[in-house]
């Protein structure tokens, strides 16, 4: 049995990073925007009882948590700062720190393995920061490290990263590597 | 799992072969002391007082007298013992797990093809209200104890990090396609990727293993001549076409008729020295 | 009227960066454990039909895009279909899965093959982890499979495992056999 139209868009929402356009949907689902728009009416009656409500911003959609949760998850996200890291997270760090701009492709490319729920953990800790997008082909965006990440590392600027040469050579070695693999 | 295993009478030892294979594993008899050529003689005066055709018998002896010649190959040998002393018991449960755990297997590796992934979040959740406390205790040795992982691990994805590991899967699959490909191969052939003389044992291991399902059928035309590999169903077709040729019976290898005949203490020597040319 | 428990839970989930145990959801919305445990299993009855799913392993849970949304997720962040795993890794995987918790020789003996290298392969893309060392001579360490394992398979928990009772007892029958010859 095929997930009906209504739970794709929902799971399609839950994951984007950004919101989402009506055409942008029935693109990816190969639906007419008609049925798409159907749909996320009725996810957005349904979600008002929910603790993930269909927000419509411009024309785009995006889920956000209900507005009556709001101090429930902020003291959640309190309890996450306080947190150490995870290893995959400060690996990423770690690349972006000695790579920069660093994009999500580059970032995978390094550590092999998918990283877009640690960069959103970054992002969500200020310790790295969306930037421009590149004018390559996709216009990827390019990540930073923050003024945060700084101070939180006790470093005074991005030159005081230790064996800053090594691992830049390295890293690039490493990605052309796996280019070759690839 | 077969027929039955004939008795042996021999000086340490009188009583049914696998039980011999049993005792010596467990270590109540030495190894040192056994005869192979005499277990041989007696089991082929056995094999011939029934009939010489009766492929599951001899596939069953001859893995019986694979292990048991590993054994004493070890013990006169006398490598150190390690853990892969159970080696023999270990490649035992492989082949009797084998079949089973193979099924089980397919469907996993089928279920990896065909469900989906699940994924998390990926965007921020930004609260701009929100004032972030401090992080506990970093420093940048952090950063490079990280990265350091990140770049060692991708040494460990290089092949020549892997230890080799000698499955007896490999061989039954690599059995499977040369047979498929070409309709017949050889031991010879079999054993080409072979590094080491664990790997070859495994190998012929496998190739009995093919024998006791009865999926294929075996010949050697000649003392040290190629082991011929054929599938079950193309070597009945061609025994019964074909049977007026000279060939001998399938399953049947000459090379054990055509053993010279050693006294024990040669015989000893032989196995002393064959792993050593051969590794 | 006040957010209900399950909403004020999924909101949570929503923005967790990381699987949440019942104890931390109890401490944040002031709830009794039962309470939220209670409505958790609601929240998972009720996304069946949903693009979510809530997996849960050892009392933490977390909130993913349902698996059969897999497809167009993948479309929508661009990513690769995701790296197969290899014969010997997804063996040594299976049994650790439906073992657990499997200690080395475990594993080792139902393979019937040194497992060292797919053991640092599946720790290295964190599908396994290494967990406690068990209380036998050598003191061992014993290997679970992670959330990344639940992830990678679209499984809501450990119970969703396929054939979970023929896996077993051909697993523990290998092992008897073994003991009987040993």
């Amino acid at each position: 049995m095929p997930l009906p139209l209504t739970a794709v868009l929902e799971g399609l929402l839950f994951v984007a990073e950004r919101p989402l356009t009506v055409r942008e949907m029935a693109q990816i689902t190969g639906r007419p925007a008609r049925d798409v728009a159907a749909a996320l009416a009725e996810l957005k009656a349904a979600s008002r009882e929910r603790g993930i409500l269909l927000q419509e911003q411009d024309g785009a959609f995006l889920l956000v948590s209900h507005p009556d949760a709001a101090p429930y998850v902020r003291a959640l996200l309190g309890v996450h700062r306080r947190e150490k890291l995870s290893r995959p997270a400060l690996e990423t760090l770690a690349v972006v720190a000695y790579y920069q701009p660093a994009t999500r492709a580059e970032i995978e490319r390094v550590r092999g393995v998918n990283s877009d729920h640690t960069l959103a953990v970054l992002l969500n800790r200020e310790l790295i920061a969306a930037g421009e997008r590149r004018p390559t082909p996709g216009r990827p965006i390019e990540y930073r490290t923050t003024f945060e990440f700084l101070k939180h590392f006790g470093l005074g600027s991005l030159e005081d990263l230790p064996e800053r040469e090594r691992f830049l050579a390295a890293l690039t070695g490493a990605e052309a590597e796996r280019d070759e693999s690839a | 799992m077969g027929s039955p295993l004939p008795s042996v009478r021999l000086a340490i030892f009188q009583g049914p072969l696998d039980v011999l294979l049993r005792l010596i594993q467990e270590q109540k008899l030495d190894i040192t002391e056994l005869s192979l050529v005499a277990v041989t003689r007696q089991f082929l005066a056995h094999a011939q007082g029934m009939g010489t055709d009766d492929g599951p018998l001899l596939a069953a002896f001859l893995r019986v007298a694979a292990q048991l010649m590993h054994l004493k190959s070890r013990a006169l040998l006398h490598e150190p013992p390690e853990p892969e002393e159970e080696a023999a018991g270990l490649l035992e449960d492989q082949l009797r797990g084998y079949e089973r755990f193979r099924q089980l297997m397919t469907t996993v590796a089928a279920w990896q093809d065909e469900r989906g992934a699940s994924y998390q979040r990926t965007a921020p959740t930004p609260l701009p209200e929100f004032a972030p406390p401090a992080l506990v205790g970093y420093a940048p040795a952090d950063l490079v104890g990280a990265l350091a992982a990140v770049l060692e691990e991708k040494e460990d994805d290089l092949p020549t990090v892997a230890r080799r590991t000698v499955h007896i899967e490999t061989y039954l699959e690599r059995i499977d396609a040369l047979l498929a490909g070409r309709g017949r191969t050889g031991f010879r052939e079999v054993i080409e990727p072979a590094q080491s003389l664990e790997e070859i044992v495994v190998a012929f291991l496998a190739v009995l293993e093919f024998l006791r399902l009865g999926k294929a059928a075996v010949r050697q035309d000649a003392l040290y001549a190629d082991i011929r590999i054929l599938p079950a169903d193309a070597a009945r077709a061609a025994n019964s076409s074909d049977s007026a040729s000279a060939a001998p019976p399938v399953g049947v290898a000459p090379a054990v008729h055509a053993a010279p005949a050693t006294d024990q203490g040669h015989a000893r020597d032989a196995f002393a020295r064959a792993p050593l040319e051969g590794g």
